[in-house]
């Protein structure tokens, strides 16, 4: 007779017990803020599409002090979302081999970072530029 | 009991049983393969092997001077005929290796890589960083899994083998997990069990080389043959014992003493250079560096640190990047477990047991007195190691002789029937009871732990680099007491499902058998020779009465039976071993002598 | 001895199939010295204060893979994990997460096991050879792209540590797809595409959401995480191009 | 594995997941800034930056008409990507209920915008 019973424990409260997987839960949630100001977008988009008082009424309510705040916090959680996607990119790319040397992560890392901080001033000047 | 019915039974997943296994699947495919191990074939031994394994590869390079650094570390109780075979299939079985995908190291144009090795006369060792035999494990079991015939039993703990009509019918295994017991039928055996180092105190060996299949095929009546041959490593972690491979000097690492000077140079290994020369200094064999070691501790040259006297190993010069690069796994190993950085500091390193030369008596094809049995890998005397076995030839024992073990083994089992069923059965079912008896066992009271420990002990006092007939009865008559005292023995748990410490108890019963060989073997030898080394009056080799192998037979509840048998010699005459300058003067001599 | 002898407490998860429903921890009192690694107290318990408990170990020195542990929460291998980084705090040892718990310390690996044979882990040949012919040529570049993935020790570590394998035990998971990888990017071999089906299937690499904590638990610098994430390209590649090639991609 | 092993096709949702992630990680910071932050509270940039006519004229170029679908399509994806595998991550299992609902309302996101983009015309 098998005397064998394997216990499977239970997975339960798995991303409270290691701070590793804090960090990955929190940087998962910033998905929300991305959807969220995906979702403002959209209804600025339908706005538009309504016609010039529409539209000056949706910028209006962007200067109210709730959505202030959410974009507030919008702006730390995505500038979060950067970062963790820039940090995890070493592991989720193929090596990069430069003189016969694999790329160390950090370099790529902070390749990444410094491309989303070249996109971020193009976009600014751009729009500075237009609105001039 | 569970029954399979196999044709050929592999006991052991460690390199040897793993190519063995392979062999057999290649030699027929139709032949069914029960490769029984006690653990993971992973997990086995060979993983630890750092350095490499040998096989002639250069222009410059030839099989007879492999033939000969063998033959001569040896100390000439080498089968000769065996090691001309061996060194002639050497480089075959590496090759096959490396198109089963072993990732040796590489020149920058494509091909193998070899380094320097000690007493070896050239560059012959192929390697795989500092991690050779891991990647040859992983790479055999990894290619035995493309082989349907091959069907596994891992953490399955062989307890006995089963013998009928003075041939081999089967083993029986305990199925760790479940604490049940399977009878594997077969009509031929190949036992890869590893060796014992771990009978001793301070060792490189893992918690599983504990003799095992040597102690099964002794208490059947196959000697062991040459067990008093135990190497010390001269380079080993003081206190745990654990390894820096012989590569360390091979890439040209020094050995210093508490004045920082080279003393090896003192031996008869020098003139002492600045880099690696091969079978000089550094690169002597591990008997000559390991004696030279215990002499500057009786001069009192040796620092003295917490886990007794060590010497340094000194690598600063190699640099950070090539130590980096080529011996990656031992700036870890310096790192992580003595807080050295060996680019900066020396590492302390003392000698340790690491390899048992001696094991189950085999001819050149492998094959045991017992009709039926096999051996290969460390568990066997194939007779290449002789009184001492040169660095990185064990390797490739594995590969040639594993080979070897499973043709063999697939032959013979084509050409017999099977054994009677019911008689087999009947034999399993009885050791069934007496191995359930030990676990039953209540009456004991001797601790296992302690049992191990007195008896690690009393090898390493009587059975250490250098050995005296005084303390070797001791030793002897220890290991008597321990016997009778091992029948007392305590198992706390009496559970089924993985108990460890009934196996650890079965284990140390086969310890005792495979220590009592190795003592005994020792006592009787009264010459020196390789790793065999006496200071009471048989300091010189004596090849008028001992240039022949010591044979240990078992005799049940006693010591046991010694007696000898002849050394084969084909083309290589006893003579001096000597290595540094002195051995390339005692080479040109015998090569002007011959014309 | 003048000093009074130091000991640190060890708590260790036990579980006993034969008498416990569930685990419960026990804790044990260790001589300490400043050399000793969490197995060799480990150890101890066993050879002095309870024969019973149960673990695996073997090497002692960081290759063989069997003494995976979680110490403190953390997966590490007992062997390589020093007790002087917690004293005088106490430690805990408990057997691999995401695993069935054998018994004490000791997990089922079956699984990975057949997760291991079922990515053909072998050279396919790309052009057969026999070993008169020599050996194959393979530049150190072309080793340096997968020896980092030869190196894993089959440790289970990188297992310990991925939840995605804890929600899905079915998830090929990092060290097997590492070593599927190693294959595929070794020079010798040519059977990416037979492998392929695998990562492509619903037990693949999609499970894995890059949590990345495999690698960084990885004793071997194997990053299993850039394997797995390597293959989603692979994989996604595989996914839409086979629309394109006559011949379908993998099937 | 011996059973059959089924084709997952996770590709197409991680594809969308990825561009969607990097899209967001290299301008979502500075957008949520010059929409959210700049504009309204007047830092910085014009505070017509944003009028009527100027966006109107920028959503009629197809360049603008691509990026504006890209940013709101895009993010929707990433987001329901993510959204989908952290709700099995803490144990929600609805499985396809769940996947309906965070790929469905990025689908319907996506169509709305696209939808809109078209309707506002060239
Ligand atoms: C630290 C170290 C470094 C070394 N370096 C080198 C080197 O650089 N070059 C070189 O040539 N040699 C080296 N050696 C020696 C060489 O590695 C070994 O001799 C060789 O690996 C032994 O292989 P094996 O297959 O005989 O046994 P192992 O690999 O030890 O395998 C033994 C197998 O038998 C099984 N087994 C044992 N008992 C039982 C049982 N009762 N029931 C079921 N199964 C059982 C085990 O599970 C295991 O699978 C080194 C040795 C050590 C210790
Ligand atoms: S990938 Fe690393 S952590 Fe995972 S099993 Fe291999 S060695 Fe261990
Ligand atoms: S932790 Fe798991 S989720 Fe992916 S990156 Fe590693 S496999
Ligand atoms: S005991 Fe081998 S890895 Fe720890």
């Amino acid at each position: 007779m098998n005397k064998r019973r394997p216990y499977v424990r239970p997975m339960d409260g798995w991303w409270r017990k290691n701070p590793y997987f804090v960090e990955y839960m929190i940087h998962e949630a910033t998905a929300l803020f991305v959807a969220a100001y995906a979702a403002v977008l959209l209804i600025g988009l339908l706005r538009l599409a309504q016609g010039e008082a529409a539209w000056t009424a949706w910028l209006a309510t962007l200067q109210g002090g709730w959505a202030i705040l959410f974009h507030l916090l919008a702006l730390v959680a995505i500038s979060y979302h950067t970062y963790t996607w820039f940090k995890i990119m070493p592991r989720t790319m193929p090596p990069v081999i430069v003189g016969g040397k694999k790329l160390a992560g950090w370099v790529i890392t902070a390749g990444g970072l410094a491309a989303a901080a070249a996109a971020s001033l193009a976009l600014l000047a751009l729009v500075w530029g237009m609105a001039r | 009991m569970e029954i399979y019915k196999a044709d050929v039974i592999i006991v052991g997943g460690g390199g040897a049983g793993l190519r063995a296994a392979i062999a057999v699947a290649e030699a027929n495919p139709a032949l069914k393969i029960a490769l029984v191990s006690k653990v993971y074939p992973m997990r086995s031994h060979t993983v630890a092997a750092e350095g490499g394994s040998a096989g002639v590869k250069k222009a410059s390079d030839s099989l007879d001077y492999h033939f000969n650094d063998t033959v001569h570390g040896g100390d000439w109780l080498c089968e000769q005929d065996v090691v001309e075979y061996f060194v002639a299939r050497c480089t075959e079985e590496l090759t096959q290796l490396e198109h089963w995908g072993c990732p040796w190291s590489r020149t920058e144009d494509g091909h193998v890589n070899v380094r320097a090795f000690g007493g070896m006369k050239i560059e012959r060792t192929w390697f795989a960083a500092d991690k050779t035999g891991f990647h040859m494990l992983h790479t055999l079991f990894q290619t035995s899994i493309k082989y349907p015939s091959i069907k596994r039993f891992d953490e399955h703990f062989c307890v006995d083998l089963i013998v009928e009509d003075n041939r081999i019918a089967g083993v029986v295994a305990i199925e760790i997990a479940s604490g049940e017991f399977t009878l594997v039928e077969g009509r031929a055996a190949v036992i890869a069990t590893g060796g014992a180092g771990r009978v001793f105190r301070e060792n490189t060996n893992g918690g599983v080389v504990t003799g095992d299949g040597m102690a099964l095929a002794y208490r059947h009546g196959v000697p062991l043959r040459d067990m008093e041959f135990v190497q010390y490593h001269p380079t080993c972690m003081p206190g745990t014992g654990l390894l820096f491979t012989e590569a360390c000097r091979g890439e040209g690492g020094f050995l210093l003493n508490k004045d920082g000077y080279r003393y090896l140079q003192d031996y008869g290994l020098g003139p002492a250079e600045p880099t690696p020369r091969n079978k000089a200094m550094e690169l002597g064999p591990r008997d000559r560096l390991s004696q030279a070691f215990w002499y500057e501790q009786q001069k009192g040259r040796t620092i003295e640190g917490p886990h007794g006297s060590v010497v340094h190993l000194d690598l600063r010069h190699l640099g950070e990047e090539k130590l980096r690069e080529r011996l990656p796994q031992i700036y870890e190993l310096a790192e992580q477990f003595l807080g050295v950085d060996p680019a900066l500091a020396p590492i302390p390193v003392r000698p340790a047991v690491h390899y048992t030369m001696g094991g189950i008596l085999v001819d050149g094809r492998c094959a045991s007195p017992l009709a039926g049995l096999y051996a290969a890998g460390e568990c066997s005397s194939v007779g290449i190691h002789g009184a001492n076995r040169l660095g990185s030839n064990s390797l490739s024992e594995l590969l040639v002789f594993g080979r070897v073990a499973g043709e063999e083994a697939a032959r013979f089992a084509s050409s017999v029937a099977p054994a009677a069923p019911a008689s087999v059965l009947a034999q399993a079912q009885a050791v069934e009871q007496r191995v359930l008896g030990i676990r039953q066992n209540t009456r004991g009271n001797e601790r296992i732990a302690t049992l191990r420990k007195e008896m690690a002990q009393t090898m390493e006092d009587g059975c250490g680099i250098y050995r005296l007939a005084e303390t070797m009865q001791k030793t002897c008559d220890k290991l008597d007491e321990l016997k009778e005292r091992f029948k007392n023995v305590r198992v706390e748990d009496k559970s089924s499902v993985w108990n460890t410490d009934w196996l650890l108890a079965i284990e140390l019963e086969y310890q005792l058998d495979v220590a009592q060989a190795m003592a005994y073997s020792a006592i009787n030898r009264r010459e020196s020779r390789g790793a065999h080394q006496r200071l009471d009056g048989f300091e010189q080799r004596d090849d008028v009465n001992f240039l022949k192998h010591t044979q240990a037979h078992y005799v049940a509840g006693g010591a046991p039976r010694i007696d000898y048998g002849p050394v084969k010699i084909t083309k290589s005459q006893p003579g001096t071993r000597a290595y540094g300058a002195a051995g390339e003067k005692a080479e040109q001599e015998r090569k002007a002598s011959h014309g | 001895m003048a000093e009074q002898p130091k000991t640190i407490e060890i708590e260790v998860l036990r579980y006993h199939p034969e008498k416990d429903k569930t685990p419960h921890t026990q804790v044990f009192e260790v001589p300490f010295t400043d050399d000793m690694s969490v197995l060799q107290g480990v150890q101890y318990i066993k050879d002095y204060l309870d024969g019973s408990l149960s673990f695996r170990w073997s090497c002692r020195m960081a290759i063989c893979g069997s003494c995976g542990m979680m110490i403190n929460g953390i997966p590490s291998l007992s062997c390589q994990t020093f007790l002087r980084d917690y004293y005088p705090a106490r430690v805990r040892v408990e057997a691999l997460a995401h695993f069935p718990i054998e018994r004490d310390l000791v997990i089922g690996m079956e699984g990975f096991i057949e997760k291991l044979e079922s990515i053909q882990p072998y050279i396919i040949p790309k052009e057969p050879r026999t070993p008169a012919q020599g050996e194959y040529l393979q530049t150190p570049e072309q080793l340096a792209k997968y020896e980092q993935f030869s190196s894993c020790i089959n440790c289970l570590l990188c297992y310990a540590a991925c939840p995605q394998f804890g929600l899905n035990p079915g998830f090929i998971g990092p060290a097997a797809t590492a070593l599927l990888h190693r294959y595929n990017v070794d020079s010798r071999d040519g059977a990416q595409a037979e492998r392929m089906e695998l990562i492509n299937s619903e037990e693949g690499v999609f499970n894995c959401t890059a949590v990345g904590y495999c690698s960084e638990v990885c004793p071997k610098h194997v990053d299993p995480a850039n394997a797995v994430n390597q293959n989603k390209t692979n994989s996604a590649a595989d996914y839409f191009l086979r629309f394109l090639s006559p011949k379908g991609g993998a099937k | 594995m011996k059973r059959p092993l089924k084709r997952s096709n996770a590709p197409i949702f991680w594809a969308l997941f990825g561009a969607g992630g990097m899209l967001s990680a290299l301008f979502g910071p500075m957008l949520v800034f010059i929409t959210g932050l700049a504009i309204p509270l007047g830092l910085l940039l014009p505070a017509d930056t944003l009028s009527y006519s100027r966006v109107l004229a920028f959503v009629q170029h197809w360049i603008g008409k691509g990026f504006v679908f890209a940013v709101i399509a895009l993010f929707l994806w990433h987001a329901a990507h993510r959204i989908f595998h952290s709700l099995h991550d803490i144990g929600i299992h609805a499985g396809v209920g769940a996947k309906l609902l965070c790929y469905g309302l990025a689908l319907v996101g996506t169509v709305i915008a696209g939808y809109t983009l078209l309707a506002i015309g060239f």
